[in-house]
């Protein structure tokens, strides 16, 4: 069984996708909801073990059908890809935790979609074949949009027409990336992308360029790179929580392509391709982190603020990007794995706060009190801790990777400022939202909402990493700088150049 | 023909394009399968063009290359779907908001 | 026939016929055949709620030979009129009063009427009792009447014995 | 061989009368008037289709081609039949 | 014996070819909408049929057995298009499309599109 | 010793109130004191080390990568630190103990203090300057905590708010200095950094390290212009402004000018801004003081300015200056302390802080009054007490440098000047209060203290006399240990004697002193002149200018997104063609090496057939089913290319999608309104979209021009030579499908069931207008169901039902496949759906599709997982050939479950999605939940 470890990330929840919708689990709300919870506590251990593996071995392949690389699609367990399933895994056990205190009943399929979106994430992180990168995309794409909109109303409806209509138009420029892909490679396989991308055509080289630089396109919209990431923040912030928390892992599948694609493909192995997305992705990036502090500080409820901090985090961990050295990828993706979990559990704190303060629900105005006052108070206040990058929380070490990352030359005279002044800006909008969700209340609450037993777990769960993330921080770090170095020096595991292709017989 | 082909796709990618940019849901649908129409045979065309000679075995001489079209079929199918879903948001966009614009009532 | 043996005899006949057809007529599609053959109409036989019967098979291959034979004389007649010059034309409405009963039989009719010369079928009354018919030409309405109750109305009564 | 020679001129002749007869139809599509003149005219351009590519079979000598040629037949009269309803009563499955 | 089954599909082929063109050509030319439906449901159908029979014709020489599944194809033609031609003067007449002022009868067209008898 | 335990055993403190709180008040304390006294202790064990020379040091790695190691190091300034934390602390707790009401949450506030005593150790104790910031951060976190400690008031929360703000980007500024200088040494450890002083000095980045660093130092110290928070600060209760606003938290600025002196100072950059900031502050917070008409704010103007002259001290180019600053924080330390906390018990038991109120208290608690009164004399400069003593070694020092060149004799007058309005406050403190007739309209009668509530005053104030009579025996080897710390270096000589004979500094304090006691006498004059101009509501401003910043932000925002998605498209499509379009510019000509097709008549008008449907579509766009009649030429033509081009599998796919999406389009069609107003956007946009999409059709129509033209050397030769017989079929783009990426294939239905799912969702609930007419207002036909269709379409369905059997059987060898047979048995059933409507199907399908959804994909995973059974990975196929009798040799093939698998799939979810929308209208909608 442990042979096929590195498939059970798509497989368990593509089984349990099924088995939700069949009986005697289809419509029976306990049952789904337990079913689900063993799978995600197993997504959690196979990740365990995956990232051990990847701890003790070089990178793995799984090669689906039996046929070999690159002409069967292989599914590929290094560090990186260990360490984001294991976030995954980490997420979405929080996430379904959360919903299940009732969220996940506002609309038919809450659980089959949450499985197959977990599926999707999952198949994107572990693929290494770029048109089966795609098909997870759409899958993690088609169930976020069907995610998007549970629960309904007004608001959710007209983010899911912009989310969706837009990120289909993404879809195109995917296919159409892939077909010059194709066309100039003939291959699919991305390690042996990487290992034909010295070797191209002169004369399909500029045809290569356009190519990933359509990838660019799609990953960069995923990403939330400036010009491409206005969706995001009314999205995240009008669908509804569990939801919203289970996307702060979403830009990161678009950093996590860009890392697989730009940095491994087209990276300094690439010839006459290396690093083409760099100079686009400096001045973007940079755009972006900016961009996200004015929309950061105009936020007006705590969800928009949330969602605007991940396009925050989305500018900084395009800079690591553009920075394109190891220590950078490590820095991004130690901030990578604290961003998406602090963010869900501020997208989860901030569902609480709406439903117990009423009518002003999370806005930064007065209003009445909630309910437990200390109790989310004091969950926000961690939470804020973190994001802000305050110590003893993990955000300050991201921060201090990030700043180091840059090195002390012109590129840390671009990266600085923004970092710092990102900083900054979170201290003032947090220190405004925090003091007056929490403190400026008047009247008395007039509903008896209290959050849920399991909706605090799920929060404490992701609140817990941060401080874990700092205790054990050199360990992770060491990991997320082994992790870097592998996806640099060694994209991928080698293909033979050109097996020995058998006689045509008819 | 290469050429043909090419000004077709690259005609069918402008009309997609400006139907996508339109305000109204129902031409932004309509511009997506347009465009999808178009990114299938670009994305077909990656195996370049090959005349009478499908990739079944022993029923031609030289083969088309089968990839792409592989690729296509499930760009097809997704495609589909996507649309499909498309369909539908509208329509519910056009319950919960009262119009079918994309941007709801703000021009 | 019963509900899980041969439910449509007749559509069972004609899908063994279609599968031979597709697939070539060899012993191993000839198995596979039969089996489709049963399955099929098995599990459409809900979808099927107008069982006429036809009888009299001489009758039907006869009106069949004649509705092909008209089929090619409503060609070269369309033909003709397609590439003269139109201004004779002199195209009308005809309601054709029906004798003939029930929905498949009906169809036929209507069929074979829009594919023959210079008519088409545009739609039935409500009661059934009337078919109206678009004709390209019209010289004489009762002709035309009494041509289409001769040739195909009174073959499809005998066929479906109605 | 003359008939051989014959019936390519055949094929090239017919290929070219369809083809005409589908430039027709789209012309009768963009003109109208009324949108059922249209929807009779995509009707008869999916039948004339299925002529095109029976001729692209003979041409090539293929049968590879059958199987699209039959699935215009039965899905041309899907999308007309639905067309229709469309027209008459909005919904097309109601 | 090859000659006269290249033959006869070459006719069959022009009989086709000009069918599927007279239909198309009536289909632009005819006045109105139901003198149009006339083309396409009868000459473009048996052009078809004319085009399939010269395919099984070939194909079955070709072969050297027989190869008749083009039959299948003229079956659903045949069956639907008589179909898609009530559907279409239904809808026509339910749009109440104009038809040539000097039409005979076309007090019935009225009667027919609400589906009433004649008086 | 580990040192580790000084900070550790408060931090474990923390947890103490929390669990011991219920015990009662009293007990409370008491426990929460124990931990940091059992860290004094540890602390005073240390001493004798320390005053001998030696410095404590430990040390354990913790994230070496960033540089951050857990590092303690206790010197002689680490001591006296240490000293003033946990010994202040402790008195803190004391009196607290008493401050505090019954109404408070002492557990809380005791642990929001002790958790703030652990980061001054923290920041005082560091040997790494990363884990320095570490605790600086920490401090302005619980001083957040602590001056908001009363959250329902509104000045507590702003003051809070803006103290954290201030510090809290005082403290992003020191990060940036302290990473530049850990770069710039190469190391972050501060031995190391303090041992590289002329590195850092000559590095070119020394400015910019300066700069940053001395933001930090500064808001933190509250020096000019960052000094506005600290009198906000003092809605905290008054226990919490005597620890941190006069002898901590806000000395760890000050403890940063003192740490960092020898590897920064001796730089004319360093002696000018740090010494002209600290005179700058020194004058405006007494000036500012003497003004204040509340307690706590004249004790926090003065803390400013004693900061700003401590910090003045740092910036004057002398050694002694520096001992005298170090001298200085233990004093004010010391006196402020006490002054808070009298200040407190006069809050406490008089119920105001008002000293227009605040009149004649000698009477009625004259022992306090005493102890105050002896405070604020230190406070003011008065011999034989400690402020007097380094109040002199500042005079000396003014008068014994050189930094403002041939204006330097400006730096004493203004001390002269600032001593003078110390004076003048203090004396104000102690006659406005005590004295000054009787009190007016005091909310209670006030009274003397509970006893313990004194005692720490007590102690403090006989500090100030110690000190300030005995100098050297009570803090000698403190001060030497400490200043040597600083320096680094012998310490020259300097005398801390109480007479020093008649000379300058003596001068000047007897100056001071006069002109303190003239300008209170004065005092109504200096008022009147004062009241003249409005008060700068450091509060009000700041709140201002939050709001302007997030005000200023929100318009840029709303101009950078306006929400809408026509730019969010417009954006990305032109993003698209900037990125695609660049390289095409590199490129010379399109046209690659490979031999191009030739041109035929067919393929010409096809391809002007689809240009023509792709315009019409485009111009037809606004009628809606027209642009829908018109995109049907599109997609036909496509199927018609794809079997021109070799690729019969697509042919047929594309022909089953564009049916079931008509069909799709016109279900929704019904709903929508029937046209778009012509004109929807304005000429400009339309002319903008028009040039924009024609770019993006032309980049794209070079690529791929330019890829058809080149050779494609691809990995497809492989799938070609294993189809038959590595896959079994002969048919290899299915090969390919159900096998060799059959992956993807499951993906792919995947992608179609959740699409299913998610429309069925999108139905749910769904309340649509159902229009009674048409478009041109007619009203619909009555004819529901024509018989003929209804007929004829139940006839043909058993015929496309052995259709797509056929197709699907023969996919693996010929073109076909699952999922064309799925469709084209779903596009069947419909075809029964449109002919017969949907009660009458309900009879007849009253399937749950989802579950036909499921069961399609549980097919196409368990043929996968099959060859798990063999040890091979996931969708491993197999197949054999088979020979029966009668019938002959037939192929067996695991692919072919798969391939049904997605036949199921399809099929489910076309009538999921189709049927389900077609309920619409009906008495059956879907219900939530999908029961
Ligand atoms: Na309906
Ligand atoms: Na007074």
């Amino acid at each position: 069984m442990l042979q096929h470890l590195i498939f059970f990330p798509v497989l368990l929840p593509l089984l349990a996708g099924i088995f939700l919708l069949l009986p005697p689990l289809q419509g029976y709300a306990r049952r789904q909801r337990v079913a689900v919870f063993l799978v995600n506590a197993l997504l959690l251990v196979s990740a365990v073990l995956l990232l051990q593996q990847s701890l003790q071995h070089e990178p793995q392949m799984y090669m689906m059908g039996d046929w070999q690389a690159p002409f069967g699609i292989a599914l590929v367990n290094d560090k990186l890809a260990a360490i984001m399933l294991l976030l995954s895994a980490v997420l979405g056990f929080a996430v379904h935790l959360y919903a299940c205190a009732g969220d996940d009943q506002r609309g038919p399929f809450f659980h089959p979609l949450f499985m197959f979106q977990l599926m999707g994430i999952n198949g994107a992180f572990l693929t290494g074949d770029i048109f089966n990168l795609f098909v997870f995309f759409e899958i993690l794409l088609i169930a976020s949009y069907s995610l998007l909109i549970h629960g309904g109303g007004k608001q959710r409806t007209q983010a899911a027409v912009h989310y969706v209509l837009l990120n289909l138009v993404g879809s195109a420029f995917f296919l159409f990336g892939l077909g010059v892909i194709y066309a100039t490679f003939g291959t699919l396989n991305m390690a042996d992308m990487a290992y034909k991308a010295a070797q191209l055509n002169s004369e399909d080289i500029a045809l290569a360029k356009a190519g990933g630089l359509l990838l660019l396109v799609v990953f960069g919209l995923k990403a939330a790179l400036l010009p491409l990431h206005f969706w995001l923040p009314r999205t995240y912030a009008n669908t509804s929580t569990p939801v919203a928390a289970l996307f702060a892992i979403m830009t990161k599948v678009g950093i996590y392509s860009l890392w697989r694609v730009h940095t491994a493909v087209f990276g300094e192995h690439g010839g006459e391709l290396a690093n083409i997305a760099v100079g686009w992705l400096w001045p973007l990036a940079l755009a972006t982190l900016v961009a996200g502090i004015i929309a950061l500080l105009a936020s007006q409820t705590l969800k928009m603020l949330a969602a605007n901090l991940v396009v925050v985090s989305a500018g900084s961990l395009l800079l690591t990007i553009a920075l394109n050295t190891p220590q950078a990828t490590a820095a991004g993706l130690y901030y990578l794995i604290h961003s998406t979990l602090m963010s869900a559990a501020l997208f989860l704190i901030a569902g609480l706060v709406q439903e117990q303060r009423g009518q002003a629900q999370d806005r930064f105005v007065r209003s009445r009190p909630v309910n437990q006052p200390a109790l989310l108070g004091g969950l926000f206040f961690i939470a804020a801790l973190a994001l802000v990058g305050m110590p003893p929380l993990s955000g300050f070490v991201g921060k201090i990777l990030l700043l180091q990352a840059a090195g002390d030359g012109s590129d840390a005279a671009w990266i600085w400022p923004p970092i710092l002044i990102s900083g900054l800006a979170a201290l003032i909008i947090f220190s405004r939202a925090g003091t007056t969700l929490f403190w400026r209340a008047q009247g008395v609450s007039q509903n008896q909402v209290v959050a849920h037993p399991l909706q605090i777990t799920a929060i404490i769960l992701l609140l817990l990493t941060s401080p874990a993330m700092v205790i054990w921080g050199g360990a992770l770090t060491d990991l997320s700088l082994s992790a870097a170095y592998e996806l640099h020096q060694q994209p991928l595991p080698v293909i033979p150049a050109n097996m020995a292709v058998p006689e045509v017989l008819p | 023909m290469e050429t043909i082909y090419a000004i077709c796709v690259g005609i069918m990618t402008a009309g997609g394009v400006f139907l996508v940019l339109r305000g109204y849901t129902f031409a932004v649908v309509l511009g997506l399968t347009l465009l999808s129409y178009a990114v299938n045979l670009f994305l077909f065309a990656s195996g370049r063009l090959v005349v009478n000679g499908a990739a079944i075995l022993g029923e031609s001489e030289v083969y088309a290359d089968p990839l792409p079209q592989a690729l296509v079929l499930t760009a097809i199918v997704i495609g589909f779907a996507m649309t499909a879903f498309a369909l539908i948001l509208a329509l519910r966009a056009r319950a919960d908001l009262g119009n079918d614009q994309v941007d709801g009532d703000n021009d | 026939m019963k509900r899980w043996l041969l439910p449509m005899p007749l559509h069972s006949l004609l899908l063994l016929l279609v599968w031979l057809l597709l697939n070539g007529f060899s012993a191993g599609h000839f198995v596979l055949g039969l089996f489709l053959a049963w399955l099929i109409p098995v599990l459409t036989a809900p979808y099927s709620d107008h069982q006429s019967r036809a009888g009299k098979p001489l009758v039907v291959i006869r009106y069949v030979l004649r509705l092909l034979l008209d089929i090619v004389l409503s060609n070269v007649d369309v033909a003709r009129r397609v590439l003269k010059s139109n201004h004779s034309l002199q195209p009308g409405f005809v309601a054709f009063p029906l004798a003939l009963q029930g929905d498949f039989p009906l169809t036929v009719l209507a069929s074979t009427i829009s594919l023959t010369p210079g008519t088409v079928s545009v739609d039935f009354s409500e009661d059934k009792q009337w078919l109206y018919i678009h004709a390209l030409h019209i010289t004489d309405e009762q002709a035309l009447i009494d041509d289409i109750k001769q040739h195909y109305e009174k073959p499809l009564q005998e066929i479906f014995s109605c | 061989m003359l008939s051989l020679e014959l019936l390519q001129g055949a094929v090239l002749l017919t290929s070219a009368l369809v083809v005409i007869a589908l430039i027709l139809n789209v012309w009768r599509m963009l003109r109208g008037p009324d949108i059922t003149d249209r929807i009779l005219a995509l009707d008869t351009l999916y039948i004339n289709s299925i002529a095109l590519i029976i001729l692209l079979g003979l041409y090539n000598g293929s049968a590879l081609y059958f199987e699209g040629a039959l699935l215009i037949a039965m899905l041309g009269f899907v999308s007309t039949a639905a067309l229709c309803k469309y027209l008459l009563r909005g919904d097309i499955v109601e | 014996m090859e000659s006269v089954v290249h033959s006869i599909a070459a006719v069959l082929l022009l009989i086709g070819g000009f069918f599927v063109f007279v239909g198309s050509v009536g289909l632009l030319k005819l006045p109105d909408f139901f003198t149009r439906l006339h083309a396409p449901t009868k000459a473009t159908t048996m052009g078809i049929g004319a085009i399939l029979l010269a395919s099984m014709v070939l194909t079955t020489m070709r072969d050297g057995s027989l190869s008749i599944h083009e039959l299948v194809i003229s079956l659903f033609l045949f069956i639907t298009a008589p179909v898609s031609a009530h559907m279409l003067a239904k809808a026509a007449l339910h749009r109440r499309v104009k038809f040539l002022d000097h039409s005979k009868s076309a007090e019935l067209a009225a009667r027919a599109a609400e589906q009433k008898n004649p008086d | 010793m580990n040192l580790f335990w000084i900070p550790l055993l408060p931090l474990l403190g923390t947890l103490v109130p929390l669990l011991s709180y219920r015990f009662g008040r009293t007990a409370t304390a008491a426990l929460t004191a124990l931990l940091p006294a059992l860290s004094l202790l540890l602390v005073v064990q240390a001493i004798p080390a320390i005053f001998a020379g030696e410095a404590l040091t430990w040390q354990a790695e913790w994230i070496p990568q960033i540089g951050l190691n857990l590092a303690f190091h206790l010197d002689g300034l680490g001591l006296l630190f240490s000293l003033l934390i946990l010994g202040i602390g402790l008195l803190v707790i004391l009196y607290a103990r008493y401050y505090l009401s019954e109404s408070d949450h002492m557990g809380r506030f005791y642990s929001y203090l002790i958790l703030f005593m652990t980061a001054m150790l923290g920041v005082v104790l560091s040997n790494n300057l990363l884990q320095l910031w570490f605790f600086w951060e920490l401090t302005s976190i619980s001083s957040f905590l602590l001056i908001s400690f009363w959250s329902h008031k509104s000045d507590a929360r702003k003051g809070a708010r803006m103290a954290l703000t201030v510090t809290g980007a005082g403290g992003l500024a020191l990060l940036g200095g302290l990473i530049l200088m850990g770069q710039t040494v190469g190391s972050y450890d501060l031995r190391t950094v303090l041992a590289s002083g002329d590195v850092l000095r000559e590095s070119a980045v020394y400015p910019i390290i300066i700069v940053l660093f001395l933001l930090g130092a500064f808001t933190k110290s509250a020096q000019f212009p960052f000094h506005f928070w600290l009198p906000h600060a003092m809605a905290a209760p008054t226990p919490v402004s005597a620890y941190l606003h006069s002898a901590t938290m806000v000395k760890a600025g000050v403890f940063l000018l003192a740490r960092f002196y020898p590897v920064l100072a001796d730089t004319d950059l360093w002696f000018v801004i740090v010494s002209m900031v600290g005179l700058a502050t020194l004058l405006l917070g007494a000036y500012t003081a003497l003004f204040k008409h509340d307690l706590k704010g004249l004790l926090a103007y003065s803390t400013i300015s004693h900061l700003g002259l401590i910090t003045l001290l740092f910036g004057l180019d002398t050694e002694l200056a520096a001992i005298a600053a170090v001298f200085h924080i233990i004093n004010h330390a010391v006196f402020k302390a006490s002054l808070f906390m009298a200040a407190g018990i006069i809050d406490h038991e008089s119920g105001s802080r008002d000293m227009r109120q605040l009149n004649g208290l000698w009477k009625y608690m004259p022992y306090t009054a005493t102890l105050a009164m002896v405070a604020a004399a230190s406070m003011a400069g008065v011999p034989l007490l400690n402020g007097f003593l380094s109040k002199e070694m500042l005079f000396a020092e003014t008068l014994h440098q050189a930094t403002l060149g041939s204006l330097s004799w400006l730096i004493p007058l203004l001390a002269t000047i600032g001593g003078a309005l110390a004076v003048a406050y203090s004396l104000r403190f102690i006659h406005d209060v005590f004295f000054n007739g009787e009190p007016i309209n005091l909310p209670r009668t006030p009274h003397e203290p509970p006893r313990y509530m004194r005692v720490p005053v007590e102690i403090l104030v006989v500090l100030c006399l110690l000190v300030g009579i005995v100098p050297d025996f009570a803090v000698g080897d403190l001060l030497n240990a400490a200043a040597s710390a600083v320096l680094h270096k012998p310490l020259p000589d300097f005398s801390l004697a109480v007479w020093h004979g008649f000379n300058g500094p003596l001068l000047m304090s007897l100056l001071a002193v006069a002109g303190g006691i003239t300008l209170y006498y004065n005092r109504r004059h200096l008022f009147a002149f004062q009241g003249q101009f409005t008060d700068f509501d450091a509060k009000i401003e700041f709140e201002k200018g939050i709001q302007w910043t997030t005000e200023k932000a929100a318009v840029i925002h709303r101009w950078l997104d306006n929400a809408s998605l026509q730019r969010y498209v417009f954006l990305l499509v032109v993003f698209a063609l900037v990125v695609a379009g660049w390289p095409l510019l590199q490129l010379e000509g399109a046209a690659g090496s490979r031999p191009q097709l030739p041109v035929n008549g067919v393929a010409l008008v096809a391809a002007g057939i689809l240009i023509v449907g792709t315009l019409a579509t485009v111009m037809f766009s606004h009628l809606r089913l027209l642009a829908l009649i018109m995109i049907s030429i599109v997609g036909l033509i496509v199927a018609v290319a794809f079997a021109y081009f070799s690729a019969p599998d697509l042919a047929l796919t594309q022909l089953s999608v564009e049916v079931a999406t008509i069909i799709l389009f016109l279900l929704a069609l019904y709903f929508l309104p029937q046209k778009t107003p012509l004109r929807d956007s304005s000429p400009r946009r339309i002319v903008r979209d028009l040039s924009i999409s024609s770019l993006v059709g032309a980049v794209i129509g070079t690529l791929c021009y330019a890829m058809l033209t080149r050779p494609l050397n691809s990995i497809s030769e492989f799938f070609i030579a294993n189809s038959k017989t590595g896959g079994g079929g002969t048919n290899v783009v299915n090969v390919i499908l159900v096998d060799f990426r059959g992956f993807d294939t499951l993906g792919e239905i995947t992608v179609l069931a959740i699409a299913g799912l998610g429309i069925y969702k999108l139905l749910a609930g769904m309340r649509l207008y159902v229009p009674a007419a048409d478009s041109d207002g007619r009203p619909w036909a009555k004819d529901k169901n024509p018989m003929m269709l209804a007929l004829v379409s139940q006839s043909l369905l058993p015929l496309a039902l052995l259709v797509s059997a056929y197709i699907f059987l023969r996919g693996h060898n010929m073109p076909g496949g699952g999922f064309i047979a799925g469709l084209i048995t779903a596009i069947a059933l419909i075809q029964q759906y449109i002919a017969h409507g949907v009660a009458w199907m309900k009879v007849r399908l009253n399937f749950p599709y989802h579950g036909l959804i499921a069961i399609g994909l549980l097919l196409a995973t368990f043929s996968g997982l099959g060859s798990w059974l063999f040890e091979r990975p996931f969708l491993t196929t197999w197949f054999d050939y088979f020979s029966l009798p009668w019938v002959g040799k037939f192929e067996l093939a695991s692919a072919m479950v798969f391939d049904l698998g997605v036949y199921f799939t399809v099929i489910g979810a076309t009538l999921l999605i189709l049927a389900n929308l077609g309920q619409l209208t009906t008495s059956e909608r879907p219900l939530p939940g999908g029961k």
